[in-house]
Order: structure tokens, then sequence, then C-alpha cells
């Protein structure tokens, strides 16, 4: 009975989201909210999960007592439900800003800048990687804004034109995986839920 | 008090930041540990500022409640959803049968759904954004119609299709992605540094 | 005549697609499916590296919303691995893995055989993403004390045996564009690194795969067909290539159903004025 | 005690970016001459504010639903434009918001703008909203509701880059998006009227207000970059006739 139930709610909700196709309406915005109650439960959970192995676990059952600083750091962010005291959620929010920030300054540095620049490095023997070195270097210089001069301008207009046929390229490339995303969920409707075919 | 509103903020994010980044490029004893923790102190963080979200979202439901506002109907059901979810994912934890039961009927199928939609919303793209309006919206287009023609149905009686494809996508598309990446990796990098040493503190109420 | 062709309603447009897609769905016509150099090229990377006993993780890191291409990828590749007599740890970043993790674990305790907690075993979710793996990178044994289902991790013996990531042949990320993954996981000597993405996600790490920082990358549902073609073993992403073949049709026709209706009245406009 | 190996060139970049930072932001504040590309996004934003204003509809903000990084901050300066933009004219703005350290920082954001522009009862936080997983329908569902005049989109976006757009569009909205995810900027360019790529979005904030601290960074960004282009070029030289040795260097 639970199985069947599920289902139908299943059906239920998925109807109601392609519902917005047609026009927005209240089935949509029920399938909505229930929507944003579900995630934002979910995150919950998973949070205070979270919370409780890497944070409260560590400080009472192996007694880390520095784990108290990310603690007050995160119990500050609440001071944001007021207005007067809302600044004393500002250490906290620099502290989230710091560790994120150094933990992409340097993958980006590393694994986007030098190993790509390293990879462009191509033995000029064959024509793919002639045509490859130039249009990568040509779509590079589109990203360069404080150039004046004319040559420059002429590089980086077929940067552009590069960088067109690769979103023109990942646009088809994507359509493949949206109309499996659909086949996915009519799959469910037709063989789950009105059990046809198959 | 003008120091731990103004000065405080910025001497956290250069003492965190500075510990990780000293602990990539040189080998200090010990340093290793406190990057790795400031490093997991970082989701801890994370978890707090989810709770102060849904706060948020809690207060402005509450509020439409309170007030009588016309669909307050919808504001029942997303309060009453979080609050089935928190009591049964903490009760019965994430692995539980009655969560599980949850997350098939209704999380589920929502993601899912809701991704889903791309395929519409690519099929309307297609017919209105996909316009030859100049040289650069015709090179997007073919360009697209090309990667397209490789799947199965045409590749059978254009053989040649595949790999047309597979020259646009290992040639101009990775070089004209590569080059985003490289082009946007100072970007990334030279934001982060003006972060870290407090000259950008827009989000943190001070102007830069 | 031609300014109706510019303004049709898209919802006659999105009921010709529903149409199209799920007629094969019930009646597969069984469309030919070419297999891509570069599946293949990953399956060898698998096939020639993996010997029995080595030490593999597997991210199972997508959620619903990738399930449809993802799912077969993560059942064909696992399988292989598998096949290979590899010992497998699974583990998540992303919230919505722990499903597929506990319902993969299911398949390989039913159709493999494979003794949890010797052969394979399954991690928990850690938060911070791109910081998650730098912590197992790092110091894998401090980020992780309990497995998947709550347990303590030392009372298996396979826990016990890996010290750090460097003990592992392999990373078989299961994800969509897992940028994050790759730029922490690249810090390991030795470690081969291998993705299924999904196809939106194949432009961000295409470049990764190109310059040699990946051995394998299969890409969408097709490059999940395509695997599950190589593997034998034939499953939902084969069924639903008839869709595709008739979807990507309909695309390329409303492509140019859009800029005739555009040109001809912008010619049409011209000649009037 | 000791260096650890492959940081070298690594370090020599971040020196050589700082250097260059000094020097470019300091020769601004004496010159007060720079010169960056015009970043036809930055008017469109204003236009797309201007439209909603005139209609009496609202516009919407949304930074996608990606892991947070470094595209949050371009984004951030993007919106305390069109915030205070927005405070200046009385023109509402709604956020939709997936990740939750982005609460607290947007927050202060908005607050910021209406008190510069004068009006700080105005701001009001109902309008910025934290949805999660839910994201991408709350999204679509408030741009249909309220008919948003102008959708703005910066940050990491994810598949619902074609969903804002398509959902915009049938309301023709102005639309501008930014991000450096690659493989959603292909939805944005063919949909949207103004977009900016990748480091685009953040070169925009040193357009809008070049402060000494971002002309020096975009400067530097520039000079960092062209190096790379014409190592990309001696490197590919080299290699051909056999010697890797730039490869070496740059992997010290």
């Amino acid at each position: 009975m639970a199985a069947t139930l599920s289902v139908w709610l299943a059906a239920f909700l998925t109807l109601g989201v392609f519902s917005w196709m047609y026009k927005e309406n209240p089935w949509f915005h029920f399938a909505e909210n229930m929507y944003i109650g579900a995630s934002l439960g979910h995150l919950a959970v998973t949070g205070f999960q979270n919370l409780k192995e890497i944070a409260v676990g560590p400080l009472v059952n192996e007694n880390k007592y520095y784990m108290l600083i990310p603690i007050l750091l995160g119990m500050l962010l609440f001071s944001r439900w007021t207005d007067k005291y809302a600044w004393m959620s500002r250490a906290s929010m620099g502290f989230l800003v710091g560790t994120t920030a150094a933990v992409v300054m340097m993958g980006a540095i590393r694994a986007q800048l030098i190993q790509q620049v390293v990879a462009t490095m191509m033995p000029l023997t064959s024509i793919n990687n002639v045509i490859f070195v130039v249009l990568t270097i040509a779509a590079t210089t589109y990203f360069l804004f404080t150039m004046r001069n004319k040559s420059a301008q002429k590089v980086m207009d077929l940067g552009k034109y590069v960088l067109m046929v690769a979103f023109g390229a990942t646009f088809g490339n994507t359509v493949m995986s949206r109309i499996s995303l659909f086949t996915g969920r009519a799959q469910f409707l037709l063989f789950q839920w009105l059990k046809i075919g198959q | 008090m003008q120091f731990l509103k103004n000065q405080l903020p910025v001497v956290v994010t250069f003492v965190a930041a500075v510990t990780i980044v000293l602990n990539f490029y040189v080998d200090i004893p010990g340093l290793e540990t406190v990057s790795n923790e400031l490093v997991r102190w970082n989701v801890v963080l994370a978890a707090f500022a989810l709770i102060l979200g849904i706060g948020n979202i809690i207060k402005l439901h509450l509020k439409k409640i309170v007030r009588h506002e016309p669909d307050v109907f919808y504001s029942y059901v997303t309060l009453g959803t979080l609050a089935v979810f928190i009591i049964v994912g903490v009760v019965d934890t994430t692995e539980g049968s009655t969560y599980q039961w949850l997350w098939d009927s209704i999380l589920l199928p929502l993601e899912s759904t809701m991704y889903a939609t791309t395929m519409f919303f690519i099929t309307s793209a297609a017919y209105r954004a996909f316009r030859v309006k100049n040289a650069y919206a015709a090179v997007l287009m073919v360009s697209a119609i090309l990667m397209m023609l490789r799947v199965g149905i045409f590749a059978s009686f254009m053989p040649f299709t595949p790999d047309v494809a597979a020259w646009i996508w290992d040639i101009p598309n990775t070089a004209g992605m590569r080059a985003v990446v490289v082009g946007t990796a100072l970007s990334l990098a030279g934001n982060a540094f003006r972060i870290i040493t407090g000259l950008e503190r827009g989000h943190l109420g001070g102007g830069t | 005549m031609w300014e109706k062709l510019n303004q049709i309603d898209v919802r006659i447009l999105y009921v010709i697609m529903v149409i199209l897609v799920v007629f094969p769905l019930l009646k597969p016509i069984g469309l030919p499916l070419p297999i891509s150099t570069q599946t293949k090229n990953s399956y060898q990377a698998i096939e020639e590296n993996i010997k029995e006993g080595d030490l593999v993780f597997l991210g199972v890191d997508f959620s619903p919303l990738q399930e449809a291409e993802l799912w077969p990828q993560l059942v064909a590749v696992g399988g292989h691995l598998a096949n290979k007599g590899a010992r497998i740890v699974m583990l998540h970043v992303v919230p919505g893995g722990f499903r597929y993790e506990g319902r993969f674990a299911d398949v390989l305790k039913s159709e493999y055989g494979l003794e949890y907690g010797v052969d394979f075993l399954c991690l928990p979710f850690s938060a911070g993403r791109e910081a998650a793996f730098e912590a197992i990178v790092h110091d894998i044994k401090g980020l992780y004390k309990v497995d998947l289902y709550g347990e303590s991790l030392t009372g298996y013996p396979l826990w016990n045996e890996i010290s750090s990531a460097k003990d592992f042949k392999m990373f078989v990320e299961i994800a969509d564009a897992p940028d994050w993954w790759l730029r922490p996981m690249s810090q390991v000597p030795g470690l081969l690194l291998w993705n299924g993405t999904v196809a939106s996600g194949a432009s961000t790490m295409a470049p990764f795969y190109q310059s040699g920082q990946m051995c394998g990358f299969i890409v969408g549902m097709a490059g999940g067909a395509e695997y599950e073609a190589l593997t034998g073993k034939t499953g939902l992403a084969t069924g639903a290539m008839d869709s595709q073949s008739l979807g990507h049709a309909l695309i390329i026709l409303f492509v140019v159903v859009g800029n005739l209706g555009y040109y001809m009245t912008k010619r049409g406009n011209a000649s009037v004025n | 005690m000791g260096f650890k190996t492959g940081s070298g060139f690594h370090l020599l970049v971040l020196i050589a970016y700082i250097a260059i930072f000094v020097y470019a932001s300091s020769r601004f504040r004496r010159t007060g001459e720079v010169y960056v590309r015009e970043l036809e996004g930055v008017k469109k934003i204003e236009e797309g504010i201007g439209r909603a204003v005139e209609m009496g509809r609202p516009v919407h903000w949304s930074y996608g639903t990606g892991a947070f990084d470094a595209q949050h901050m371009a984004a951030f300066s993007l919106l305390s434009y069109a915030a205070k933009l927005c405070a200046q004219y009385d023109c509402r703005m709604i956020l939709s918001i997936a990740l939750p350290e982005l609460v607290p920082m947007t927050d202060e954001i908005i607050r910021k703008a209406y008190s510069e522009a004068g009006k700080p009862n105005q701001y009001n936080p109902d309008d910025i909203r934290f949805l999660g997983g839910s994201h991408n329908a709350a999204m679509i569902g408030t741009i249909a509701r309220e008919k948003v005049a102008a959708n703005f989109m910066f940050g990491s976006l994810f598949y619902e880059s074609v969903l804002g757009v398509e959902a915009a569009a049938m309301n023709n909205a102005i639309q501008v998006a930014g991000t450096a995810n690659t493989h959603q900027l292909p939805f944005i360019a063919a949909g949207c009227d103004s977009i900016f790529i990748g480091a685009e979005m953040f070169a925009a904030a040193t357009q809008i207000e070049p402060t000494p601290v971002r002309v020096g960074s975009t400067y530097a960004e520039d000079w960092i970059t062209r190096t790379m282009v014409v190592l990309m070029i001696i490197g590919s030289l080299m290699v051909t006739f056999g010697s890797d040795a730039l490869i070496r260097l740059m992997k010290l």
C-alpha cells in the first residue's frame, strides 16, 4: 500500500511540475512550495548530521575543545536575524570567505592556469595541433581587457568566433542529456505509475 | 568597538587564508594539520549558515500566515513539508525507511522532473533563441546542428557526422573552453587575492 | 503566411516533442548506435590498469537531477570494476548521492556477491565539496569515522588496510562536471583519475581529459549506452537511444523553422518599407 | 621545513601578480587614466532596471545553484551595482538563493545599497529568498507569477540558466547573465540580451567603479594572461623542435 501511495504522490508532483509548461498554475505552485519545504528539510537534516560528526562529536567525545571556535563563529551568524547586532556575523563571514578564497586561489593557478597552459604546448607537427594552438591563443586574447591596438582587435574577433563554435558545440552536445532526463521521467510515468508497455 | 566591527573580519579572513596558502607552498611541521582543520571548519560554518537560511524562510512564511495573506495555503504546504522532513530526518536518520519513503515520493520526483523540464526549455531556445541575427549567431547555430547530427539516426545514413562532430568537439570546442578556463583562472585568483588581503570587502559591509 | 511561422506558440512544439520522444519508449524502433573511441579508450583504461585486489575509489556524486544519465553509467562501470576483482570504496560529497551509493551496494552484494567490509565499503556524506576532497587527500582517516550506515569503520578489515589516499590505484568519479573533485585529487601521485559525467558537463572536463590528467572519460546517456554495449550488459540507456534520435531530429527542425520564419518576415518587412 | 615541489612556478605567478597589481594601482592613483574594453552588459543591466521601473514590475536576481566559489564574489560586485540602481529608482528586486553561505552576504549588500540611497527603511528582507535545492522551481514560479521585467543571473550557473532565460523570455524581459561555467555559456549566449563570459564578470566591476584596487587587478590579470599567451607560443615552438625545457620549468 505504501509503495502505491508513494508512486501516486510522485506522479502527482511530476505532472504538477510539468504543468508549468502549459501555464504557471496552482498545481505547479503546490509542487513548488512542497519542494521548498522538502529540500530545506533535507538540507537541515544533513546539516545537523554533519555538525554532529565534524563539530559536536569531536568536541564531546574526543574533547577537542578548539572545535568551540567554529561552533561559536557559526552561532554568531544568527546575529543576522536582528538589525542591531547583524555586524557580529562579519567575523564568521570573513572566515567562510577567507578559507574558500585560499582553496580557490591555489586550485585556480595550479589546475586552471599552469596545467592548462602547459597542456597547450603541443608539437606543431600535425595540422590539428597547429589549429588547436592558434585557436586557443585567439580565444584567450578575447579575455584581454586593456589591449587597445588594432591587430589585437582582429585576433580577439577570431577568438569570439572560436567561443561561439565552442558554445554551439556544447549546446548540441547537451541536447542528448536533456532528452534523456525527460525519457527518465516518462519511463517512470508509463511503467511504474500507469504500468503500460513493458 | 570599531575594531570588532570592521577590522576583525578582515584579520580573520587574512589569518585563515594565509595558513592554507602557506601550507600549499611550504612544508612546515604541524601546519598541514592546522590547514586541514581550517578547511574542515569551513564545512561547520556552512552548516550553521544553512540553519540561518532556513530560519529566514520560516520567518517569511510565518509572517504570511499571521497576516492572512492571499496564498497563505502555500505557506502551510512549505512549513508542513519542512517540519515532516526535519522530524523524520532527526528521529529516523536519513537511512531510515520512512525517510527513504519521503525521499522517493517527494524529493526525488521533484528534483528529477525539474531537471527534465530542460528538454522543453531547450526546444523553445532552439526555435526562439537560435535565430541568426548576426555572424556570431550563425556560427553558434551551425556548430550546434553539426554536433546534433552525430546521434544514431543521422550517423547511420551520414557516416561522416560522428567524425565531424568529434573534430569540432576536440579542436575548436576544447580550444574555446580552455581559453575560458585560462582567461578566468587569473580573475578567480585575483579576486581571491583581493579578498584575502581585505582589499575587497563588499560582502562584509565595507566597500572597496 | 510566413508571419505565422515566426510566432508559433512554443507549447505546440512541446506537444510534438513529447509525442515523438515517448512513442519509442513504448514501441522501440532499434536505430543504430556507433561506439565512440573515447568510450572505448575509457573502457581499456580500466581493463588494463585494474588487477585483482586493487583499491579503487568510486565517487557516487549525483542527485536525482542526473540519475537518468549517471545511474546507468554507475551500474555499467561499477560492474566492470567488480568483475575485475577491484576492492571498491564508495563515497559521496553531493547530498543526493547516499541513495545511489546504498542502492549500488545492494547490486554489488546481490549480482556480484561482494562482501561488505572486505570487498567494498560505503563512506557517508561529507559537506564542503572541494574542501572534503582536500581532506581526503591529506587525512582520509581523520575525515571518516563511521560508514554510510553509521557503523564505526574500525570494525571492517578493508578500512584497517587503508592508511591514506596514496594506497588507491584509481578514482572513478561519477558526477556532473566535477572540477571540484579533479583539482584536489590531482595532487595524489600515481592515482589514475576517471570521470563519467553528464553531456552538459562534458565541456568543463574535456580539457582535463585532453591534457591527460584523466585516463578515462565517458559522457551522457550515449556514453552509458556505449559502455553497456562494451560490457555486454544492455540496460536502461540502450532502451532510450531511439528517443534520442527522434528528439535530435525535432530540435534541428525547430532551429531551421525558427530561422526560416525569422528570415522570411524580415525580408517581407524589408520589401514593404 | 622545505619547499613543496610543483609550487615554484605557481609562487612566481602569484608574486608577478602582486608586483603588477601594486604598480598598476599606484599608477592609476597618480594618473587616473584607465582603459577597459567596453562591456555592453553593464549598460544592459541599467536598461533592464529602467524598463522594470517604467512597467512597474520587479526584477529578478539569481546566483545559480553551483557551490560557493569566486564567481559569486564577482556576482557580489555586480549585485551591489544593480542594488544601488534599484534603491535609487525604487525598483523591487527579488533574489532567489540556493546556497546558505550567500544569504548573510547578500543581506549585507542589499542593506548597504538601501542605506547609501538614504532609504534604509525600504530594505525588505522578504525579497531575499533562500530556497536550497528547490531554487529552480521557485525561480520559474516567481518569474512567471511576478511577471518580472528584467532577469539577471550571475555566479556558478547550472541547468537553471536555460530555465531562467526561457521563462523570463515569455515575459520578454531584458536579460543579462554571466558565468565561468563553460557548460552553461551556450544557453545564456543564445538567450540573453547580453552576457559576461567568465573573466568579463570580474572586469565589469572595474568598468562600473574603477577604484585603484580593481584597476590594479584587471591590469595584473591582463598582463599575466598576455604572458601566458606568449608562453603558449614559445612552448609550442620549443616542443616542436624537441625541447621541453619550458614545460619542465613550469612544473618546478
